[in-house]
């Protein structure tokens, strides 16, 4: 039997929200160490990683792997029937074709419990391997989210310039061209609101923002996001969830255009 | 439903597959055959194929592999031409498919041949495997037909897919297994 | 003449919120008593009772009986167009073919008055037996908007299960089930957020979702709602207004299929 | 406009009410006649009626009587089959209307009769009594239909109405005034 | 060279949304003395002019007079990418073609530049002559905004009567008639709450509430509105900008029917 | 881009304007020709046109103008007739555009004519001035027709432009010209 009990339920429909858009269908691979899920969109341009870790949970019970297929679509809509303080339980017998939700008020006296059918889902899992990055661009989450969003308006595609003084974000479009500027915090007190970038060279790579602006969904998650880049190889966007683990999005970098 | 995580060896397979159109009444139809009605994807649809000792065989070879398995069908293709592999990975079998397509020259086959048009094939029953040798045609057409289109998100030539930065997990398993 | 003045005149702002999408018109009948309200939605699945007491307006005149047709969503087109302190008045003379709606800003240097044609509505009036209930779950209005929300994602009717212990919802579609149990509130101390049963015999019925959703646009009016049932006899789901009535509505169960 | 509260007693009436049918150029009109210039409901559009002095007829006197009505119209139904019975208050009138329906064999009418489509007589100068007749029409004619279609809110076989569940105040009233 | 920096950067936000739903693209003037614009709507019913004083920005420079045409549209877009306590700076060189919008985050840690083509617009000023006004009505912006939204729901147009007890808005309509009374605010103690009004004559005068509600867009920038009227002159509604200058909106009658 | 403030002294120029239409496979068309391919608005479409030395002659002499101007481009008008004059401000003229429109009565004009949809006109390059001699055209037919329509807000007859009660600053401006 799988069970997996979260005190923080909360949680959960969060993750949900920040993949829905992205991923229709999804397996999500339990076993001792916790649950995973790594898919690509439909377009194959870029590729969601979640990895929760068994010990974040308040109860972990796995006792074989299984692999869940799930419609994301449902599961959110599911999750999104918990209250923001309900305790969320995630049960499914080993031979089982279906899975449960079950919340609980903090009280006890409110229980739901949904049951949803799991799907038989065929995708590759792609080898993601480590990365010893050029460029890592820590900076709050709704810096991001509202940098995407303002310059998307402009155009298809950003320019994220990684320098010693700071990132840069540019996009050229009929209307006009945006860039923001981000210097690196001078004054590290307040860690939420820093901007820090590590940096080995200098790098710049254009980026389609209609999946940045798909990964920012998960800015509730986190209040800080990293940005790690390095010449011709995916751009990874990664929010930490505290103490339970993380989500990472990687995105192909566009080809520049010569002329 | 729950299965169990896959960490046994996998067994490497290739098969020819041929995805052969008709016109029948102005709409484009494929040829597809109804798999045993027991054992793994069970009376599943899927395409004209025949299973390889190995994939080493040039395509002149391929190519005539392919005919005789029409033929035994009652079939015959204009022409075959070669798509490219396709690979999916099941429980315990990583299976290289390389698919070919062709338009019937003669024949409407025998009983066995169910003559399905693109719509049908969305909504039959039919394995995932099948499902990406049929998008690996169609990507191949729409590929050749997207300098037409105006562009589009997803025909944008200046955006490379994720997958040809990561490969496939299975691939490395599969060098691991021959390195042993 | 016929005026009712009532300063928390938010309130029947509330109460035209809460029929105006099941019905499109109605007649309101006021008497010295109070005035009253009753139709059937167009589908004749539901009824809508609402009484209003003579004693809960701060001044209240009504000569002789008398009946206005109202389009119901012109009606709440007005009242929308009051503030939350207003003073409302409501105002017709004997013979006239218009009511007024006057609303006075709290400091009385605003005044709005609003006047609409009357309409006349043939519609017979359903006599409603007193009923013993064999169930009675009285619980706060907001969890119950909350379970009908939820829940009617899932499907088109829900199964209402009263027992000693709690009172379940539950719910069957594609999608997958919803069960959600309420259990009877063990501390009573704060009365809004009980959940109480009265049970002489253990109830079970299906309804449609369609309509207690929109029978929970009343939520505002009332902290608690109370759901009364028995076998083969419409729901009541009442909402009571403090010191001034209550509307009721009375919702047909629906017949279990046999497969 | 405000009316006075209904507390006094109320006439209790019966009325046959046939709705006959007629196909012309391929769109369904019924026959309606224009009430009186003056006196209750003016110059509205209702169906053929007939009062009766008593309900207690049977349906085959009482299609005689409407087939009687018809022709006295210059109008002939092929065959006229008893849709029920609607009630209908009148401020002092508590009115049964029996309702029939029917097909024209032959004839048009007199210069009396007007032919209306059923988008036509939800726009006309009707009573709210004659939409009720109509409607108790449509209703049945869709219960029949309804196994057809998809499966709609409206049509849910398995969702009674109110209706079945409380009777109309009215009648209480009516059977008090019958045992005083 | 052009340069305007203002720190209360929100504001030009505000004014761009006052104007963008009734001009899609006006002249900004640049002079020594500060920007003006005036334009028509498109349907030349009412006229827009707008007046920032060079003593209000932070700093302003213009060495020539210029005049930059501009999509109202775009530049709305552009403004609504800085953030609420963004310094906005507005800088164009003498020849050229673009202009640029320059939005430096308070800690000066974020610096957005977004430039935009200018486009060269032929239209004709009006001269607007000097009024003695024969009512001019003091009232609460929120308050304008509020009638005009409750009222214009009823019908197309509004009479405005203003008398020596205060100021009557009308509305006719197939669902009724609507008629709001403000009357002189007594205690002026608050003076932002206060409607005051300064009267040579009584006047009515008929308006057309689509433009009225356009002017409402203006609410957030001020805390009062003033409302000038002359008979069968154009209504002038003036929103002031503390410390920066005014928008002012003139819209003409509507001439009254004789039935 | 950036002008400099007009502060300089603007000259007064009248011109004749036509706009002369036909009927061409049942599309109304208009008659335009294309400006130098240097100087002032370079290349765009124009309505027929002819600056006049002076603003006082009479509309006959002006209709005789346009007569003239139209035979020697191989056209002839029905009949001609005045629509009102529209004033366009360029840099440094303030031009009135005495407007006429007629219908062609013979001739499609020689090869300098080009007949241009009401469409065509909205999207080929045509001068901001030109734009607004025609929508002067559109408006007067619009009035006459929106007595006809559903009252809109752009045809509401009780709705006055604010142009009736502000005058344009540039007659200002001529008239202290003048005075000087």
């Amino acid at each position: 039997m799988f069970e997996a009990r979260l005190v923080q339920g909360n949680l959960l429909k969060k993750v949900l929200e920040s993949v829905k858009d992205l991923l229709r269908q999804a397996t999500w691979d339990c076993s001792d160490t916790g649950i995973q899920l790594q898919a690509m969109d439909t377009s194959h341009v870029s590729l969601v990683s979640i990895n929760l870790s068994s010990e974040g949970f308040d109860k972990f019970r796995c006792e074989r792997q299984l692999s869940m297929g799930m419609n994301l679509e449902s599961m959110a809509k599911i999750l999104r029937c918990s209250s923001k303080d309900d305790i969320v339980t995630i049960r499914a017998e080993d031979q089982a074709d279906t899975v449960s939700f079950i919340f609980e008020a903090p009280n006890h006296e409110k229980v739901s419990e949904y049951e949803m059918k799991l799907m038989n889902i065929e995708e590759e899992h792609l080898g993601i391997p480590d990365t010893d990055y050029a460029a890592i661009i820590k900076m709050p989450s709704v810096e991001f989210q509202r940098v995407v969003r303002d310059l998307s308006q402009f155009g298809d595609s950003v320019v994220i310039s990684a320098t010693k003084e700071g990132v840069q974000f540019s996009v050229r479009g009929d209307l006009g061209n945006g860039n923001i500027k981000l210097a690196q915090t001078a004054n590290e007190d307040k860690e939420d609101e820093a901007v820090i970038i590590e940096l080995q060279e200098p790098v710049t790579l254009t980026f389609a923002f209609r999946y940045l602006n798909m990964f920012t969904k998960a800015t509730s998650l986190s209040s800080q996001v990293t940005l790690s880049m390095s010449p011709d190889i995916p751009l990874m966007v990664e929010y930490n969830i505290p103490k339970l683990g993380h989500i990472r999005y990687y995105l192909a970098p566009k080809i520049e255009d010569d002329d | 439903y729950p299965r169990k995580g896959k960490k046994t060896a996998s067994r490497n397979e290739v098969t020819l597959v041929v995805v052969l159109s008709s016109r029948v009444d102005d709409v484009e139809k494929f040829a597809m055959v109804q798999r045993p009605k027991t054992g793994l994807l069970a009376n599943l649809l899927e395409f004209l194929s025949v299973t390889l000792a190995s994939e080493d065989i040039k395509d002149k070879e391929q190519i005539q592999c392919l005919q005789d398995l029409l033929e035994s069908r009652k079939l015959r293709a204009q022409k075959l031409t070669k798509v490219g592999p396709v690979v999916h990975v099941f429980s315990h079998i990583n299976m290289t498919y390389v698919v070919y397509k062709g338009e019937v020259e003669s024949g409407s086959g025998d009983d066995s041949i169910k003559w399905v048009s693109e719509l049908e094939f969305e909504k039959c029953g039919t394995s995932t495997a099948m499902k990406k040798v049929f998008k690996s045609l169609s990507t191949k057409i729409s590929e050749k037909e997207s300098k037409k289109r105006k562009r589009t998100e997803s025909s944008d030539s200046n955006q490379p897919s994720i997958n040809s930065f990561f490969q496939p997990k299975i691939k490395k398993e599969k060098i691991k297994l021959e390195d042993s």
